[in-house]
């Protein structure tokens, strides 16, 4: 018996509680607090999935800098509880069937499997073999022994994802610009 | 490898954001539930790039890129709709009333 | 001097646009416009000369000069701009550019009191930059942009005084004639492309024999859609009533335009397309017995003219008919033959009308009377005060009914003899000659009627009026005097066997017309005593004709207009031209202006396009739009409900019945 | 559960505890300190009542804050309230486990526990509770986690000037948290790693990060002081202005839960500024501590408090000499000077790294640092001249008045 998969599913289901209580809470800062585990927990997970880098930078930007931001944001605001938060019943009942339908075939997802996946992706006729349509990079773990916890998503980003990189950047600065202007009442 | 309960918790969350976006009506927290949503694609993400190297990893921080944009972006549209409106409740706000 | 053939499209044009601009700014500058006008035309006229001399010496081989690529559309068709000199176009250009100075000449004494005199040459010059690229075009389309140029300029000079309605009304009518025998053309340019694949003249000479069967359905159809364009061009039966009417515009107009040069383009575009026609002897039989019909009837429509223009018109109408009858029989060079003196003769009558013209019309105004200064009632006796004018057009007539040595007896005399050869085997170019020979009776008939009733008798106009009538200005007088010496001498460029020549011109013309001899039989002309009968015939039916015309007319004191009755019978049908405009008006006119009106406008247009398609569309639109409208309530929820609902179906879609 | 993992788990939670009880107890401490330090620099004695000269004082202070009466305000919202203080602590308190704190100590047990079984545990013990490969990240990620404490705490107490102090205290350390973030990205190009360890071994083959990082260690500093919200940047308690910011509504153990979190933040960044670029346990000039073995661990550990102590000290001494900025100063401060310094920073050493490894492939670690520390003497000089343009640096000299020499006579 590893120690890695309890912890996972403590993991899990204190982000799926976490999850569940963001939702429903009527507070808009308890949903953002209750996000903020959520994402915490998740976290904890990329951690046992080998993606130490993902984890801390996950906590940095999402928990540090965007969360902040919403928290910010409620309390410039104030919007407190509503009296009565919930949709009139049919529809929260609507959101609730369309969410179920969803989640439900989400994980018929589940019935995908390598092979089925690369026989409906390929051209070729039925049975293809898997490892030529989704060639195999390096797994995580191996990456991470081999460059380092940062190297091991660097190296990638730097070299294969270079140009989607700098676009990210462009990206950014239009985000800024656009919030500068949205939010500033006199330029 | 965890790679089945990961893509299961990611579905879970996944479908937890839909619910939340279908049923609240405070636009902030609307967008946090699709802040939710995101997340959980980033851990299917990770969960894959244990498998099928380390391209997922790289698109998560894409993922928290557009998400950083958008969180700028989106709160600040939503507190110039507050400053028009004095309310962020879904319900009231239909200027995109056909 | 071959390659430099785009100078003679380029002075006219060159003159179009700098009198155009001059029009527009400085209308009143005659002076420079004359120069520019006449001086195009004389360009033209020199490098004309420059390559007839060179073609002279030459063997006959076409130069064709590209100008550029006009139209590469693909790796078979590939239309360039090219102009093709050989004997044909040579003898076209010639004529166009000779005749046309000196028409241009003419025009500076005769327009010179109009204020459009401006605008006046640079419709001219544009003309015969137009009529140059049609002859000298080595492909269908290029010769169609000068067929369409032609057809545009006629309309403008037709209607050039547009400030009366009757006369943009016949530039009009001219134009839509026209376009009917473009349909044909342009119908026919795309069967040849369809079947050919080419629309090179030389390609076509080669290649169609090859590809198109003879006599077969489609080279015959082919052949048709040309004449039909032909006829509109060139005013054969059916759509010869724009002609007369065309009469409307200035006088040189009518002689450069309507009898020298634009009208004969049909003829010159029968002798280009030779091989077709050749290859369709239906179609052949066609166009000799239209022209034929043609010829005979406007012979006897202009027996009952008044108006010494419309005489002039049907004449060219009938004497236009000869022509076809001699493409039609084959006779080729006959026909060109007959197309250059033809020009002679008829430019140097109109151009002695409209001296006639001008001096009435100076009398009137000078005598500060009003009338009509066209109308032959009101003649009579002018060759006491224009001598000059009265010789020159005496000439002409001589010339045009066909009397021995003028250039028009030899070469109405060789279509003749032509469709007499072909009648031995097939009657109806029998009936063709003898239709031919009727007209040639009425022409000089009529030709003597004119002479009679515009110089001979006593002036009928009036008292005030005599003492004002003069000679036209030497400017005037001067091309008459070019064109008459030419009418008399103009035969000797055929000159037949027995008259000591040898058919030069026929024989020069080979190089262009002997591809069509092997679908043709050569024709072989009479010799000895058949010869001899058929040339005593023609000449006693031109003296015949001209006696009775003389006798009829002189018999008895022509009436004025005001002391005419109403003709009855047979001279009604004839001053009514066969009521064939009245016929066209109830036929085709009346019901294209219904169905126009009532069916297409009123009826497609403004209800199923304008108001079921259009705003049956807008309201269609607008009625899914307020659908629309009322799911698009503003609640981000509806939205993100509907969208999140689409994403289930499209996932239900991709995923299918996943286990 | 095989012997050798019991072994770990046991050693972890020993780590654990000791460090927890470490932190505590110096935060107790460092709450005197601060006192007799101020003392010190006002030329007073500072407490020295309680026990001999004043060393129970803090045990005193914490009896009263656990018999204080606790207050909520009426309209606070209580959830809230009650949790806004502990989410300040919980993050300022994991920092310390990350952090090492002497050289490993070579072990080899086997023991078995009447009870719980066998315990096997051989080969190096890191003197830390989990040398993480992350390194600074995770520093880096749970101090951006105070914010929420801080936040909330001025939020939910629904006062205008906890809210007031809450969203300065916010904003000021989101923006020094970018400042400090990316001072730190020259030492992952030096090193080529975040895991503390390997810095602390790169900083044991070439020189203190000091040397060749001096610009970092300027900016990570000032960051620092801004991240723990001292002196002179403690605008989001200004009592002045804002009575005490965030935690006026607090009282006894939620108040002191605050102090102690702002206290584990000092000794936390005094920690990082020695690990970081003071070579965390290293001792200098040897290389005997490297060798392994109890003594070295002790010699290492007190070399480490050594330096981390004159660190705290050095905050100290600041908090009780520098004046505080205005609160647009601070910002302009952040991100007009603090963030292009460090962004421009990283682009000189990372083209000097490149330029030195193309340029001298084979040079050893220390030389490379030696020539880093060169390059840096003229870039530390131009900031500092053009920071100051002359007003601090050069300051009173050419601000005397000149006395001239016929004026006295």
């Amino acid at each position: 018996m590893d120690l890695v998969t309890p912890v996972f599913w403590v993991f899990a289901g204190w982000s799926v509680v976490s999850a569940v209580l963001c939702i429903t809470r009527r507070n808009p800062i308890s949903s953002a607090l209750w996000l903020v585990s959520t994402m915490f927990a998740l976290a904890g997970i990329y951690v046992l999935l080998d993606a130490q880098f993902i984890a801390a930078v996950q906590v940095i930007v999402y928990a540090g800098a965007i969360m902040v931001l919403f928290l910010f944001v409620i309390m410039l605001l104030n919007v407190g509880d509503a009296p009565r938060e919930w949709r009139r019943w049919p529809v929260g009942l609507l959101g609730v069937g369309l969410a179920a339908v969803l989640g439900a075939q989400l994980m018929m997802l589940g019935g995908y499997g390598r092979q089925r996946l690369a026989d409906e992706f390929s051209t070729q006729p039925a049975p293809v073999n898997p490892a030529l349509v989704f060639p195999e990079g390096m797994a995580s773990a191996a990456a991470v022994a081999e460059r380092g916890v940062v190297g091991a998503v660097a190296e990638p980003l730097f070299t294969a994802y270079l140009i989607p990189f700098e676009i990210t950047s462009v990206l950014l600065l239009t985000a800024v610009i656009g919030a500068v202007v949205l939010a500033k009442k006199k330029l | 490898m965890l790679l089945g309960p990961s893509l299961a918790l990611s579905a879970v969350l996944f479908t937890l954001g839909v619910l939340g976006v279908l049923v609240r009506r405070n636009a902030i927290v609307v967008f946090m539930c699709v802040e939710l949503m995101l997340n959980a694609v980033n851990l299917s993400f990770v969960a894959l790039a244990q498998v099928h190297g380390l391209g997922g990893q790289v698109m998560v921080i894409f993922v928290m890129t557009v998400a950083a944009a958008e969180a700028a972006v989106g709160l600040a549209i939503i507190l110039a709709i507050f400053r028009h409106a004095q309310s962020v409740d879904l319900r009231q706000l239909t200027l995109l009333k056909g | 001097m071959t390659s430099l053939v785009w100078l003679t499209i380029l002075f006219p044009l060159l003159g179009a646009v700098i009198n155009g601009a001059i029009a527009i700014r400085r209308p009143e500058a005659k002076g420079l416009v004359s120069l520019v006008g006449v001086g195009a035309l004389l360009g033209s006229f020199a490098v004309a000369i420059g390559i007839f001399l060179e073609v002279l010496a030459g063997d006959g081989t076409a130069t064709r000069v590209l100008l550029w690529q006009w139209m590469p559309v693909t790796e078979r068709l590939s239309i360039d701009l090219t102009l093709q000199v050989d004997r044909l176009s040579t003898v076209m250009l010639l004529v166009i550019t000779g005749v046309g100075s000196l028409i241009h000449l003419f025009s500076v004494g005769y327009m010179k009191s109009d204020p459009g005199y401006a605008r006046y040459f640079a419709y001219l010059n544009l003309f015969v930059a137009f009529m140059l690229v049609l002859v000298l075009g080595a492909s269908l389309p290029v010769s169609f942009i000068g067929w369409e140029g032609v057809g545009l300029c006629s309309y403008l000079l037709i209607g050039f005084w547009y400030e009366v309605d009757a006369n943009s009304d016949a530039g009009k009518k001219a134009f839509l004639a026209n376009r009917i025998g473009d349909f044909g053309v342009l119908m026919a340019m795309f069967l040849l492309w369809w079947h050919v694949g080419t629309l090179d003249y030389d390609g076509l000479a080669r290649q169609a024999p090859e590809v198109l069967a003879y006599a077969g359905a489609p080279v015959t159809l082919i052949a048709l859609l040309l004449f039909l364009g032909c006829t509109g061009k060139s005013a054969q039966i059916p759509l010869f009533t724009w002609l007369p009417d065309a009469m409307a515009g200035p006088t040189p107009v009518s002689a450069l335009i309507h009898a020298a040069t634009m009208v004969t383009a049909g003829v010159f575009l029968v002798v280009r397309t030779g091989v077709i026609f050749s290859l369709a002897p239906v179609a052949m039989e066609v166009v000799a017995i239209t022209g034929a019909l043609t010829a005979f009837f406007a012979a006897t429509i202009a027996l009952r003219q008044n108006d010494i223009k419309k005489v002039l018109a049907y004449s060219t109408v009938s004497q236009l008919g000869y022509m076809f009858l001699a493409v039609g029989t084959g006779a080729w060079a006959a026909g060109i033959f007959h197309l250059v003196t033809h020009a002679f003769f008829k430019a140097l009558l109109f151009l002695g009308s409209g001296s006639v013209i001008h001096a009435m019309h100076h009398a009137q105004h000078a005598a500060h009377a009003h009338g009509d200064a066209q109308d032959m009632r009101l003649m009579g006796g002018l060759r006491r005060a224009m001598p000059w004018t009265f010789v020159l057009m005496g000439i002409a007539t001589l010339a045009i009914a066909g009397v021995p040595p003028l250039a028009g007896f030899w070469s109405k005399d060789e279509i003749l003899a032509a469709a007499f050869v072909r009648g031995g085997g097939n009657t109806i170019y029998l009936v063709a000659w003898g239709l031919g020979l009727l007209a040639a009776l009425m022409t000089a008939f009529y030709m003597a009627r004119l002479m009679a009733m515009t110089f001979f008798g006593r002036f009928r106009g009036g008292d005030t009026l005599e003492p004002h009538l003069h000679e036209a200005p030497a400017v005037m007088t001067g091309p008459l005097v070019v064109l008459g010496l030419l009418s008399i001498v103009g035969g000797v460029l055929n000159l037949p066997g027995f008259a000591g020549g040898s058919h030069y011109l026929a024989h020069w013309l080979e190089p262009v017309t002997d591809a069509t001899l092997p679908y043709l039989d050569r024709l072989e002309m009479p010799h000895g005593m058949t010869e001899l009968l058929l040339v005593g015939g023609a000449i006693t039916i031109a003296l015949v004709g001209l006696a009775l015309g003389m006798w009829t007319t002189l018999r008895r004191p022509v009436l004025t207009p005001a002391a005419t009755p109403a003709a009855t019978g047979l001279a009604r049908v004839l001053e009514g031209k066969y009521f064939i405009d009245e016929l066209y008006q109830k036929v085709f006119v009346g019901p294209t202006v219904w169905f126009s009106r009532r069916v297409l406008w009123q009826g497609i247009d403004q209800f199923l396009v304008d108001r079921m398609g259009v705003g049956g569309t807008a309201r269609v639109a607008k009625g899914l739009g307020w659908l629309g409208s009322r799911l698009q309530n503003g609640h981000v929820a509806l939205y993100l409900t509907l969208f999140v609902a689409g994403v289930v179906l499209l996932m239900r879609a991709v995923i299918g019945g996943a286990p | 559960m095989t012997p050798e993992m019991k072994g770990f788990l046991l050693f972890s939670s020993l780590k654990m505890l000791a460090v927890f009880t470490m932190t505590m107890v110096g935060v107790a401490l460092m709450t005197l300190m601060e006192r007799k330090v101020a003392g010190w620099i006002q030329n007073r004695p500072g407490p020295n009542r309680v026990g001999p000269t004043g060393l129970l004082q803090p045990v005193a202070d914490g009896i009263k804050n656990f018999i204080k009466e606790e207050t909520t305000p009426a309209a606070a919202n209580r959830s809230l309230y009650t949790i806004a203080p502990a989410i300040t602590f919980i993050p300022a308190m994991m920092l310390m486990a990350v952090i090492p704190l002497a050289a490993p100590l070579p072990l080899a047990v086997d023991f078995t526990l009447p009870v719980l079984g066998r315990f096997v545990y051989t080969g190096d013990l890191p003197m830390v509770v989990a040398d993480l490969p992350i390194g600074f990240l995770f520093i880096l990620a749970f101090s951006s986690l105070g914010v929420y404490g801080v936040a909330l705490a001025g939020w939910a107490s629904n006062s205008k000037y906890s809210l007031l102090g809450g969203l300065r205290a916010s904003a000021q350390m989101i923006s020094y948290e970018v400042a400090l973030g990316l001072s730190l990205v020259p030492i992952l190009l030096l090193s080529g790693n975040v895991a503390f360890s390997e810095i602390i071994r790169n900083q044991q083959e070439g020189l203190w990060y000091i040397a060749p990082l001096f610009l970092s260690f300027f900016v990570f500093l000032i960051s620092g002081f801004a991240e723990t919200n001292r002196l002179p940047f403690d605008l989001p308690e200004a009592e002045a202005e804002l009575v005490a910011g965030y935690h006026s509504e607090y009282s006894a153990m939620k108040f002191s839960l605050f102090m102690i979190a702002e206290f584990a933040h000092i000794l936390t960044i005094s920690a990082m500024v020695t690990t970081l670029f003071f070579g965390g346990w290293d001792i200098p000039f040897t290389s005997w501590d490297e060798q392994g073995g109890v003594a070295q661990t002790l010699a290492t550990h007190l070399a480490f408090f050594a330096k981390t102590f004159f660190w705290i000290f050095f905050v100290m001494w600041i908090r009780w000499t520098l004046p505080r900025f205005r609160y647009d100063q601070l910002m302009s401060l952040g991100w007009k000077v603090m963030l292009p310094l460090a962004l421009v920073y990283i682009v000189v050493i990372a083209g000097a790294i490149w330029a030195l490894d193309v340029l001298a492939p084979t040079i050893s670690p220390t030389a490379r640092a030696g020539a880093l520390f060169l390059l840096n003497l003229p870039i530390g000089w131009g900031v500092f001249f053009f920071l100051d343009r002359g007003r601090i640096v050069q300051g009173v000299g050419q601000r005397a008045v000149p006395i001239r020499a016929g004026a006295e006579g």
